[in-house]
């Protein structure tokens, strides 16, 4: 019979794959990598979303994990716009280049 | 009855439809905003001659009214209320008929900011509508404000070289006689439990000495706005900046705004105090009508002239509304009406010429009526409307009011009726002075000045003719058969007159 | 060992694997790829969760269409790999301290303090049966009926957006 | 009876005119000079069969009066003043007198104007003539036939405003033609002056309104002997105010001559025989009034007396020769005035009527020789000029306005010492004037002596002092008549135009015979033992009687005026005045003649008392009460200056700077220390941000855990 592969797997899991993605976002200069730095935490945070669903037998946290899916895609749509305006503007995407809000 | 369509309701916000319309029109569009705006002055216009369609004349209570609970706190009794009777329903006909011939004279006066000045204007026409149709101490006083607004940034924003000076003066001046005007609506309300002017004047029962004091709060606020002398040192200035349909506006309908609030709740709300003051209001008014004669005489600029000579007119529209019997009250009413006429046409018709010359100055001018016969006989038409010449309507105004004001028991004496018809000479003094000195003799020396940038003066063009016709269409109306007039006015002057003794 | 048990640490390596690749590779569309490689390994772990819908839903949104449009911008831009720069001296050290430190305690939290033993149901009990499918349907489309309309508005707003906001000024020279 | 049918026509006497006036307005830019001024003559001429047929309705009828109710005007309480019109002899008569002579004036006019318009180089300002005379017709006849005070009232300002415009007519120049002011402060002035009797007009009606509760002439004639004598005093004093100033009476007269700077038809019809007699008409349309208050009567009299005779003396020192005819006129004014005030009604509209025959013939035939001048003066410039007689004109023009800096360049074709023996090139205006000045010298058989006589013999019975100041000024009328028609007319030409002088042509004459006829034959109105103006009359105003014809007085002024021809004979024509000579006069009187010719200084009294005193008093008002001292003193010292003060010297540097400010400036500057350094942590760039969170985040879950 199948194994049962206990929550607490699946957490660890997703609680890496959350956390390279925020090194990700830390670390990295260009922005289309940092965006999908995100995109890989939202999808840590899914894991974590389906994992408990099915733990509780609730089909609630599916939907949540449908509802941030569709957030992410109008999330990065508009990110995307975002960054191709940069770029025209400055020529570049390098974020470190971009302090104009600096105090 | 259904609040939405209320013709008061519709006349009063139908200006903000335009506004609204104007809001999605882009600011270069010039020539779409003007027609947006004018037309939308048209319809309010046309919708205020329905409401008058379904006006009783025949009865002197306020009509076509309604009353919403408003603001009901703390025992405060304030009601969205408006009404029109004989005593407002003139000066509302006025305001939706200057409106638009305002806006046809800024056709080519106005080439900044069309939008703003569009959306500022349009405004204003609102304001002054809420003014004369409201009927809750409270909503009259916000609307009372509100025209401050609009109006101080046409003056401040479109006006002349020192148009921030005047603009402030005018805000500060009106501003501080509201102040009072606040305190003893506050009074009112608070004491006599409600706001409502119809409730109020039922009501009564407000001791003389309080009386005296609550009248005297509400004549600073409304003898500013007159104005009445010694308080019109911010009339010229506001004039004389003003740009041309800000000026017509401002002594059309702005002034009236003063004397309406003086026969709206003055003398109704506190007959006592009123039939006290009734002397002194008409001594002021005849300084004011001699004053202003003699120093309007004196000016060099014409805008000037005409703008002393409104302290002149309204002194005989003050002077009549105190001789608290039907000939002033009705006459000081016309009055109101005519002053609105002559002296917006005045204005117009200075502001045409001004368009082409750039300036006002009567030593640059003098034989303009070869090169402009038509504008100078307009002109001509108009000046003796303004002195007063019977077939016109000054005279119906001037006539009744010093026939009242001289059989009058308020007053008390013949001798202000006596002096204030020396004014009538005066009048035909600075008028003929005015007319002469641009219009007669040889020529001034702008028709060259005009000729060396390169265009000789002309006559009025179409569009000028159709802005003063409809003008001078009134000023030979109310001359020659005042009667439809009188006898809206009448059954509410009668009613009015009810609280006082004959 | 059961053959879940070689499955799952097989898709978490991987899933780790391409994580980090995505962390290090200079390369953007080689990072791209890495995330896609992510995807697909999360895909999987949702199947073995039972969420059939989920998994489809993530190969088509995620890998698919999201990636895609990375993919576009990447090409677009052409800006593959970034010129060095001088960048935040302490910036590098200091993330990957803060990120050990919010892995540990996240494992702290996991194994020290919450104690989840409790094991996940069988997954042939629901993938076998379509009641799951119509439960999240109509739980969606009952409980969760206004946030998911609202959720077209806020597609409907962000596809504005982006056409507004990519859209060429009248006159502006082209870039 | 048929007559009732005739008496609604009434209206049209005011509407012909208009319709008139509205037709040359609309359509007369496409029309022809000769089409405009036939219909402007017509409507008048209109007006004039209506006024006849409404005469024949009275005279075939019972002769009293008949309101004709038109249209409401004004209705505010108890003021109810309706245009009705009333249809009585005295209205008749007065619109028999402005429609026949406005006629005869209008068709002279045609001829006149067009030679005029010409002359001042201003073709189109023909038809704004006409459409002003018929404004006027109009008006006048508002004042005649309305039915109360007000509506006279409304004629009488009217006829006032059409006055204004048309001696401001050549409103860009002065009488000479020079580009100045001067036509239009003449008009200006006559405006004022008329403005200042309506004055008085206006203070009369409305006492009567609040004494009589009404305007209508019926009801306050009716009540009239139920109301106090003192306040029918004041009104009739005041009404009187309103006379002179129409009528051109002591102290109002000064307009009148000024307003000779009108085209001649205009000084005739306006300021001769119609207008200024609206005066007369309404003391005589009073009469119920004034018969009630003997000292208004006493006081009218002898305005009129005093105004004849001291304007009779000023003309004495005229050499313009409209000029003699304006104090002449207003001399004549004085006559009627006089009459009316002495309760001698008949005898002031029986020399209103005769006077507006001779005066408008004498005013007109005056025209006549100043355009024959004027063509004198056109041939010599073309004489002296070259090429083409246009051109030559336009050159001359010119130079002329070159030259307006200088008087004397400038010919003065309405200056009687440019004149003299014109009788032989212009012998029909001649004759016409030489009949016009007889009848105003008051010789048997011509009108004006009936009419004249009249009233004399009547003040010689009731007034004895106004009849030795009217019969020193008939006697003064023959001479300055004589002095006049010498100087004009005989000796030799005392200027190069003069001889060049042409005759007028038959538009302009024909007029002036039926008004010369009119002259001689007007005095068969009132014959003596006929009295046909009297019973006429009769119908109208309450007890009035036949004067008796007195030999005595007759006899005496005939002989004065004979007397006084004669003498101006001795002066002005056994030794013709030479040119450049002096006014033989002058030598003989001395300073009187200059005190006479100077007109009293009544004028520069004026300016110095009144019209001056006024311009200061609104300079000083408008510069110093309302600049400095409202405008600069208390709104900017005071009140905004105070305001400021306030503001800024006490509240801003006492309270504000030196204790609030003190506080919040510390508090600002703490706040401003530490931002400085903590900006250093808004270093810009997005990762160190996330980086911030990612520390919140983790500080958070730390302190989560180890609580």
């Amino acid at each position: 019979m199948t194994q049962i592969i206990p929550l607490s797997w699946y957490l660890a899991v997703s609680m890496l794959l959350f956390s390279m993605g925020a090194l990700g976002v830390l670390i990295r200069r260009n922005p289309l990598i940092i965006f999908m730095s995100i995109e890989l935490m939202l999808n840590a945070a899914n894991l974590a979303f389906v994992a408990f669903a099915r733990s509780f037998g609730v089909p609630t946290g599916q939907i949540f994990v449908f509802f941030v899916m569709t957030v992410s895609a109008a999330e990065v749509a508009v990110g995307l716009a975002l960054i191709i305006i940069i770029f025209r503007n400055k020529h570049s995407i390098d974020v470190d280049l971009m302090n104009s809000l600096k105090g | 009855m259904n609040f939405i369509t209320n013709p008061l309701i519709l006349v009063t916000f139908f200006p903000l439809v335009g506004v609204l319309a104007l809001l999605f029109i882009p600011a270069d569009k010039k020539n779409v905003l003007r027609w947006t705006t004018l037309v939308a002055s048209l319809l309010t216009f046309g919708l205020s001659i329905w409401m008058l369609t379904m006006f009783n004349k025949s009865n002197p209570d306020l009509q076509l009214g309604f009353s919403l609970p408003w603001i009901q706190v703390a025992g405060w009794n304030i009601s969205f209320a408006m009404g029109v009777d004989g005593l407002s329903i003139l000066l509302v006909l006025l305001t939706t008929f200057l409106t638009p011939i305002a806006i046809l004279s800024t056709w080519t006066a106005v080439e900044e900011r069309v939008k703003d000045f569009m959306i500022f204007f349009t405004l204003l026409e609102m304001g002054m509508l809420g003014v004369f149709l409201a009927q809750d101490l409270f909503l009259f006083y916000i609307f009372w404000e509100f025209t401050l607004v609009p109006m101080y940034f046409l003056i401040g924003i479109w006006g002349g070289p020192r148009r921030i000076y005047a603009a402030i003066k005018f805000f500060l001046y009106t501003m501080a006689g509201s102040i009072l005007m606040l305190l003893a609506i506050l009074w009112l309300g608070i004491y006599q439990g409600t706001f409502s002017v119809p409730e109020l004047i039922t009501k009564g029962g407000i001791p003389g000495n309080v009386q005296l004091w609550l009248f005297l709060a509400f004549a600073a606020a409304f003898a500013i706005k007159v104005p009445m002398w010694p308080l019109h040192s911010w009339l010229p200035d506001a004039h004389v900046e003003a740009p041309t349909a800000g000026s017509v506006i401002l002594a059309g309908v702005l002034l009236k705004m003063g004397t309406y609030g003086f026969l709206r709740f003055n003398l109704p709300m506190f007959p006592e105090a009123a039939l006290k003051a009734a002397p002194w209001m008409a001594l002021l008014a005849v300084i004011g009508i001699i004053y202003g004669a003699a120093v309007s005489y004196a000016q060099k600029d014409i805008k000037k002239l005409v703008a002393y000579s409104s302290v002149s007119h309204l002194g005989f529209v003050m002077l009549g509304l105190f001789a608290l019997n039907a000939q002033g009250i009705e006459g000081g009413i016309l009055q109101m009406i005519n002053h609105g006429l002559s002296t917006g046409a005045l204005f117009l018709l200075v502001g045409m010429v001004y368009e082409q010359t750039h300036t006002r100055e009567f030593s640059v001018y003098g034989g303009l009526w070869k090169i402009m016969p038509v504008y100078g006989a307009v002109m001509l038409i108009v000046s003796l409307s303004s002195m007063g010449l019977p077939g016109l309507n000054g005279f119906i105004g001037e006539f009744a009011i010093l026939l009242g004001a001289f059989g009058s028991k308020a007053i008390g004496s013949p001798w202000f009726a006596g002096v204030a018809a020396a004014g009538v000479i005066l009048a035909a003094v600075y008028i003929l002075y005015m007319f002469q000195k641009i219009f007669l003799g040889p020529e001034g020396s702008i028709v060259e000045e005009v000729k060396k940038h390169g265009h000789a003066l002309r006559d009025l063009n179409l569009r000028e003719i159709v802005t003063v016709a409809p003008l001078l269409v009134l000023i030979f109306w109310i001359g020659l058969y005042p009667k439809p007039f009188f006898e809206l006015i009448a059954p509410a002057v009668e009613k009015l007159l009810m609280a006082f003794p004959h | 060992m059961d053959y879940t048990l070689i499955l799952f640490i097989i898709l978490a390596a991987v899933a780790v694997a391409s994580a980090a690749g995505l962390l290090v590779s200079r390369n953007t569309v080689y990072a791209a790829l890495f995330l896609v490689l992510n995807f697909a390994t999360v895909a999987v772990f949702y199947l073995l969760l039972g969420a059939p819908f989920i998994a489809l839903a993530q190969v088509t949104i995620y890998a698919g269409a999201i990636m895609v449009l990375f993919l576009f911008v990447i090409m677009l831009l052409g800006a593959d790999k970034l010129p060095k720069a001088k960048g935040l001296p302490w910036q590098r050290p200091l993330a990957i301290v803060l990120a050990a430190v919010l892995l540990v305690e996240a494992g702290f939290l996991l194994f020290q303090r919450l104690q989840l033993t409790a094991n996940l149901a069988s997954p042939e009990a629901s993938i076998n049966t379509t009641e799951a499918l119509q439960s999240l349907a109509k739980t969606l489309f009952s409980q969760y009926l206004l946030p998911f309309e609202v959720t077209s508005v806020l597609l409907l707003v962000a596809m504005i957006g982006v056409i507004v906001l990519t859209k060429k000024e009248k006159g502006e020279q082209e870039a | 009876m048929g007559s009732s049918g005739l008496f609604s026509l009434v209206p049209l006497i005011v509407f012909l005119p208009v319709a008139g006036l509205l037709i040359n307005m609309i359509f007369g830019g496409r029309l022809s000079e000769k089409t405009i001024g036939a219909i402007a003559s017509a409507a008048t001429g209109l007006a004039f069969v209506i006024a006849v047929l409404l005469g024949v309705a009275l005279w075939t009828g019972s002769g009293e009066t008949v309101v004709v109710p038109f249209a409401d005007w004004i209705h505010i309480g108890d003021l109810n003043v309706a245009w009705n019109f009333r249809v009585d002899t005295l209205s008749v008569l007065m619109m028999l007198v402005v429609s026949g002579v406005g006629t005869l004036i209008h068709i002279y006019a045609i001829g006149y104007m067009h030679e005029d318009v010409r002359f001042k180089h201003d073709i189109p300002r023909y038809r704004r003539f006409f459409v002003f005379m018929n404004l006027f017709i109009a008006m006048m006849m508002i004042l005649v036939s309305g039915d109360s005070y007000l509506m006279l009232f409304v004629g009488w300002e009217g006829v006032g405003l059409c006055s204004f415009l048309l001696i401001g007519f050549w409103y860009d120049m002065d009488t000479l033609g020079r580009p100045s002011f001067a036509n239009s402060n003449a008009a200006k002035k006559a405006f004022i002056t008329n403005r200042i009797g309506d004055f008085g007009f206006l203070i009369a009606g409305f006492t009567m309104f609040w004494w009589f509760k009404s305007l209508n002439f019926g009801d306050v004639f009716s009540m009239a002997t139920t109301i106090p004598a003192g306040v029918i005093l004041f009104i009739t004093i005041f009404l009187l105010v309103g006379v002179a100033g129409k009528s051109a009476q002591i102290p109002l007269f000064v307009w009148l001559p000024d307003a000779m700077a009108g085209p001649t038809p205009v000084s005739a019809l306006i300021h001769a025989a119609t207008m200024v007699t609206a005066g007369v008409y309404l003391v005589a349309r009073s009469a119920p009034l004034y018969t009630l208050a003997p000292q208004a009567q006493t006081t009218v009299a002898l305005v009129g007396g005093i105004t004849a005779l001291f304007a009779a003396t000023i003309a004495v020192g005229q050499y313009d020769i409209k000029k003699v005819l304006a104090y002449s006129t207003i001399s004549q004014l004085g006559f009627m005035v006089a009459a009316v005030g002495m309760g001698a009604f008949v005898a002031g509209m029986f020399h209103l009527v005769t006077h507006a025959f001779f005066k408008a013939l004498l005013f007109l035939s005056a025209g006549s020789v100043i355009l024959g001048m004027e063509r004198g003066h056109h041939h010599l410039a073309h004489q002296e000029g070259h090429g083409s007689p246009e051109s030559a004109d336009r050159e001359h023009r010119q130079q002329e306005l070159s030259d307006s800096g200088h008087l004397e360049e400038v010919f003065d074709p309405g200056d009687m010492r440019n004149m003299g023996g014109l009788r032989k090139q212009m012998p029909v205006t001649f004759w016409l004037y030489l009949i016009g000045a007889l009848a105003l010298a008051g010789i048997f058989p011509l009108a004006g002596f009936w009419s004249k006589d009249e009233i004399l013999a009547d003040a010689f019975q009731k007034f004895p002092a106004v009849y030795w100041l009217l019969t020193i000024a008939a006697f003064l009328t023959a001479f300055y008549m004589g002095r006049q028609v010498w100087m004009v007319f005989f000796g030799k030409p005392r200027h190069a135009v003069a001889e060049k002088a042409e005759e007028s042509p038959k538009v302009i004459t024909v007029p002036l015979m039926v008004l010369a006829a009119l002259a001689i034959l007007g005095g068969a109105l009132n014959l003596p033992g006929i009295h046909t103006l009297t019973s006429w009359l009769e119908h109208t105003i309450a007890g009035v009687e036949a004067g008796e014809f007195n030999f005595l007085v007759a006899g005496l002024s005939t002989g004065l005026a004979l007397l006084a021809i004669f003498l101006s004979w001795l002066l002005y024509e056994r030794q013709p005045l030479a040119e450049g000579q002096k006014d033989p006069l002058k030598k003989l009187l001395g300073p009187v003649f200059t005190v006479f010719e100077r007109k009293y200084w009544v004028d520069e009294f004026y300016w110095a008392v009144f019209v001056n005193r006024y311009v200061d008093i609104a300079r000083f008002l408008a510069n110093v009460i309302d600049g400095r001292f409202w405008h600069d003193f208390v709104h900017e010292k005071v009140i905004a200056g105070t305001y400021n003060w306030l503001s800024r010297t006490v509240l801003d540097l006492g309270v504000d700077r030196h204790f609030i400010d003190a506080i919040a400036n510390g508090l600002g500057e703490l706040t401003k220390r530490i931002s400085t350094s903590l900006r250093r942590l808004q270093n810009g760039f997005v990762r160190s941000y996330a980086l911030a969170v990612l520390l919140g985040v983790v500080v958070i879950v730390g302190y989560l855990l180890l609580k």
